[in-house]
This record gives structure tokens, C-alpha cells and sequence, in this order.
């Protein structure tokens, strides 16, 4: 199919304009019916190709920004992003990899209470949000992370998350041990190595 | 898994309890819970954590808390719980008899910490990478200055036949009460007729008779008639007023009769 | 003489990035000393011909916007759904019912002033519309309405609108404007009478 170079412009102008990542149900709006909107989307980022600016998508949406590899010339349009403390950056990969979690889950992860000031901090940032109340006794607060999140971090999806795949895989995102066999022999070899 | 903590630009990496010519820095205020400093002690056995030796855990723990105690270093409740904790452990774990039944035996126990420490290792490594990762306002960024896209308010007007309808059966209504006669008016029996037709028949009429009689027979139409009724009435009442004639109403909406007034005085 | 390809990456990312329009000056800052900034800055607009975002100089200062062309496609409408008042109703009802009417006798009709905004919300739905100027003296302008108004109400054609018999058919009309009970009453005790 041949695109028309009218609805790549069109969706062009609307990245450029919009303040927000735009979806791609936001571009067929000002298409044509027939448009198929993920074929110009595609031909815009082959137009990108190379350039100073590129569209991307994030979080499920379109949005034009820098290419990354001009970060050291852009530096004086670097906003000062505040630096998160380890505690912080902890918090929110644990809330980012097992969201929707709660509090009282991260603290168990950490092995120490999570500050007043840790989740404020992290609201701020505008990269976690509450996202439900669990079905439990208390019925605690669920927390999850934005969309902002997504794009800071320049995801589409959280299933881009890195590692996160592996995570999954050696079960490290629950609560149990997944392999107690593995702990056995540990176990056992402890009780070898005292042996000795 | 057993390379070297990778320093992140984001957050300055804790080098507690470094061993500076074989005496013992201890700095626990550096450490984020018991779990923290168990981590980093584990890191020392320079293994992967899946295979990290929870009995020398244990007793590297219970060595450090001993130190910062002999340094008189305050240690805080949780970290003495933890040493309490694995020296407990690890008696479990070289005594394998009797275990208590209703207890998870020192095996389950080991391993429950051991994947806790691997678990918090691979969250601290998901946040490393996390911040690794090209940013936005670091690495890329958004348009400075967009224009926004404009937004045209329009009204959608709601209202729906049944609306229009009612509103104007509605009107209808009202005004059918304000203007009664509007469109009656060449019906209209006037009183001037009626007093004529009286007039007229006053002579013929014998004694009491009914105002109906007095009534023009020649309209079926109920409005003709009603109108000429009240004019009918008004003229006998406007002829009584005159003394041309009596009239007599025996109840409240009770037939009306009139006759010509007797010229003889009635004395 | 030729153009480094990436000293036009370097200031197409920067005017993306600006928060306001970038002088040369401020290019030259970024780029190597010997780099003809106006020679790069014109690469940048000729590699933006007929494009749907374009860079400009504004006030002597570089800024990209969105082609000018385009300026529909980046307007967006937000539909509100507003209940029309119930004199705007009563007044469109009578237009509908009377049309080709003046104001004057819509106000006659209601026994109340037609206001101004009652009349701009009825121009703004569209449903009515000035159909020409009564020969009368001060030659008023008369209303009806517009195909606009049938197809809101499903009406093929204006004789579609139900009469008054067929409103007090379906009980909208309760009582009959022809026949005010006034005298019923007597003519019902002058049967009566009758009757003896």
C-alpha cells in the first residue's frame, strides 16, 4: 500500500504540536477513515531515520523527541532531575517490576520500613501512582507507575521493563522460593563444608 | 552475579564496613536494614547468591554486630533481632535433631533467606539498569515549546421531539385559557339579538316560560348554543332590570323562567 | 561548500528542544567555531520543504511550528451537550409551529420578551434561521427553520410536525382550547331543565 505523504504530514504536525504522547486512536481521528494510521506512524519514523529528532513511542503512544545520541550537545536544556536516594530508587523498581504491590510488600522485599519521605519523593517525580486497594484485611493500598514513568524511562510498555523477562523466569518476582531443591543442596553443602 | 556493585550516577554507592588495614570500619548508618548489610556481607563471599553459604552468613553477621558492639557503637533493635535471629539458625542448621514439628525446619528457614537476599539483590539491580537507561531531560527530549493543539468548544444542543412537542402542547395550553373567545367570535349570539328575539316573543309567550323557549332554535352547534343561553340570560336579566319582564329561579341551576311584566299593579 | 550532516542533527534537536526561539548566536555556541550557522540552518529548512513541521525565523530567531496549511487538522473539538432552556424550547416550538414568525408574535404568543440569548442559542443550534422581512411597518424580520432542525427531530418535512388534534391524542394536549367548560354547567342544568 502506498502511503500518502498528506497524512504524514498531518500526523507529523499533530506529534510536533501536541503536548502529550499521542496515541494512535488520537491520529485517526484527524485521518481519514481508511487511513491505516500504523503504516504512515511507519513511515514517519523511516523519514526520522538518522535525524537530529525521531518519533518514538512510549507508553502505548507517539511522541517526537531528541535523539539520544545528541544528549551532550543538548546539556544546557538538561532539566536538574533530582537525585533519588537508594532507598528511592529501590522503591520504585520493586513498586515498577511487581506493580500493583503495596507498602507493606516492599518493606517485606527490603527488610526495613519505607520512609514517609521515600514515597513522597517518588509521587513527586510523578512516576508512581496509587492504583487500587488490595482485597486483604486493611484493605491496603495498591501502587503501581505512570505513564510518565514510561516515558521518562523512554518504555513502550511495562513489559519492557529490562531484565524483566529473566525476572519472571527465575520466578525472583514472587515471594516464594521457586526452586527449593536448589536450597537443599545448599543447604547440605553448608552442612558439608562444617564438616569438613 | 558476583561482579562488582556497579556505581550508578543516581545514587552514591555505601561503602560501609570496609576493611582497612585488617581493623573493622563499622558504619551501620550506612546500611538499609539488617537485610541491606546482609546483602553487601554475602556480596564477600564472592559467589552467586543461589549458591551463598547461609551458615557463613550467619556467622559473618553475628561477627560484625559484635564488633560494632565492641566499638560501642549503637546498634539498633532490628539488627540484634537478625544476629539473634541467625545464630538461632544456625544451630538449627547443625543440629538436624530433633526437628520441631510444627516449625519450618532450618533448611526451609535458610532457604526463605537466602531467596529474600536474592530477591532485594535482583530489585537492586532493576533499579540500576532502570537508571541506566537513556532518560527523559538527561538523554532525550521532548518539545521544548509545543503549540498545543487548539481546542474549538462547540455545543451540542440537546432537545428531542417529545421536548419541542410538549413545550409547545404546553404553550397551547396556556394560552387556550388567556384567549378563550378568539376564535369564536362570529358564533357569538350577541345580547343585543338576544333582547331583539325577547322583544319579540314576549307577547306570544302566556305565562312563565322556560329562558329556553326564548332560545333561537336554529343552531345544533353547543357553542351557538351556549352562546346564545348567557346572552339570552343577560338580556332577561338587562330587560328585568327595566321592568319589562319577571323571572324566577326556583334552586341553584334549577331551570330559569321569565314572563312579561303585568301592567296592573299587583296590590 | 558542504554541510556536516550532523551539525544540522545538533541544531534540528535544539530548536525541537527550545523552550523559545533560538538566535544564531546561540547556534554558533553549540556547533564548532568554524560552522557557517545560517548554512546549516538553511540545510535544516530546505530538508523541511513541504513538510508538515517546518522551521522559521521569527523577530531574527529560529523556531520550528507546524505548517501553516495544516492549522485545521490541529484544531480540535470538544463537543459539550447542553440542555436547551425551557423558553428556548417553548420559542422554537412556536417558530417551528408558526413559521414564517416575527419575534414580536413569538412574544405575543408567549405573553413574555423573547430574550436576546434565548435567540442566540436557537441561532447556534442552527435550527432556525431569518427567512426574509414581514411588509409590515418597521419590516420585522421573520424566523423559521432550517433542514438542520428536521434532521435533528426525524421530521421529513415540516407537515410532519403533529397538529393539535393529534398532540391532545397522545395526552401531550390535556384540556382543548376550543371548548373552555365555562358554561357547561348551565346548558347541563337547562337540559335538564328541558327535560321536565
Amino acid at each position: 500500500m502506498t502511503i500518502d505523504r498528506e497524512h504524514v504530514r498531518i500526523a507529523e504536525a499533530l506529534l510536533f504540536a501536541a503536548n502529550e504522547p499521542l496515541g494512535l486512536d488520537r491520529l485517526k481521528q484527524r485521518l481519514p477513515d481508511d487511513v491505516d494510521a500504523e503504516a504512515v506512524m511507519a513511515a514517519l519514523v523511516a523519514d526520522y531515520q538518522g535525524r537530529g529528532v525521531e518519533p518514538v513511542r512510549v507508553a502505548g503512544r507517539w511522541m517526537f523527541r531528541t535523539a539520544p545520541d545528541l544528549a551532550e550537545v543538548l546539556e544546557e536544556e538538561r532539566v536538574a532531575v533530582r537525585r533519588l536516594s537508594r532507598a528511592a530508587v529501590e522503591t520504585l523498581a520493586i513498586i515498577a517490576y511487581h506493580q500493583p504491590t503495596t507498602r507493606a510488600e516492599v518493606e517485606e522485599l527490603r527488610g526495613v520500613a519505607v520512609s514517609k519521605g521515600t514515597m513522597d519523593v517518588l509521587m513527586e517525580t510523578g512516576w508512581i501512582r496509587p492504583r487500587g486497594r488490595r482485597q486483604t484485611p486493611g484493605r491496603p493500598v495498591t501502587w503501581g507507575t505512570t505513564d510518565e514513568f514510561l516515558i521518562h524511562f523512554g518504555l513502550d510498555d511495562l513489559s519492557d521493563l529490562p531484565g524483566l523477562d529473566e525476572l519472571k523466569a527465575t520466578g525472583l518476582l514472587s515471594s516464594d522460593p521457586q526452586e527449593p531443591g536448589l536450597f537443599d543442596a545448599q543447604v547440605n553443602a553448608d552442612r558439608a563444608g562444617k564438616a569438613d | 552475579m558476583n561482579e562488582p556493585p556497579r556505581p550508578s550516577p543516581d545514587f552514591e554507592e555505601d561503602l560501609p564496613g570496609q576493611d582497612t588495614g585488617g581493623r573493622l570500619v563499622v558504619d551501620l548508618g550506612a546500611y538499609e536494614g539488617p537485610l541491606d548489610l546482609l546483602l553487601d556481607l554475602a556480596r564477600e563471599q564472592k559467589v552467586d547468591l543461589a549458591r551463598i553459604s547461609i551458615l557463613r552468613l550467619a556467622d559473618q553477621f553475628v561477627a560484625f554486630i559484635e564488633s560494632a558492639h565492641h566499638l560501642k557503637i549503637e546498634v539498633a533493635a532490628d539488627y540484634l533481632v537478625m544476629a539473634a535471629w541467625l545464630a538461632y539458625l544456625k544451630s538449627r542448621l547443625l543440629l538436624p535433631n530433633p526437628e520441631p514439628e510444627d516449625e519450618p525446619s532450618g533448611a526451609e528457614m535458610a532457604a526463605r533467606l537466602g531467596w529474600q537476599l536474592r530477591r532485594l539483590e535482583a530489585m537492586r539491580k532493576a533499579g540500576e539498569r532502570l537508571f541506566g537507561r537513556e532518560r527523559e531531560g538527561q538523554d532525550f527530549f521532548r518539545r521544548g515549546a509545543p503549540e498545543g493543539v487548539r481546542v474549538l468548544r462547540r455545543s451540542a444542543w440537546e432537545c428531542d421531539l417529545y421536548d419541542l412537542l410538549r413545550a409547545y402542547a404546553a404553550h397551547r395550553e396556556v394560552q387556550g385559557e388567556s384567549e378563550p373567545l378568539r376564535v369564536r367570535r362570529t358564533n357569538v349570539y350577541s345580547v343585543e339579538q338576544a333582547l331583539a328575539r325577547m322583544r319579540k316573543l314576549l307577547g306570544a309567550m302566556p305565562d312563565w316560560s322556560s329562558l329556553q323557549a326564548y332560545l333561537p332554535g336554529t343552531s345544533t352547534d353547543p357553542f351557538t348554543r351556549r352562546s346564545a343561553t348567557a346572552s339570552t340570560l343577560l338580556a332577561a336579566l338587562e330587560m328585568a332590570k327595566q321592568g319589562e319582564v319577571e323571572i324566577r329561579q326556583g334552586r341553584t341551576f334549577g331551570p330559569i323562567y321569565v314572563r312579561g311584566r303585568r301592567n296592573e299593579p299587583s296590590s
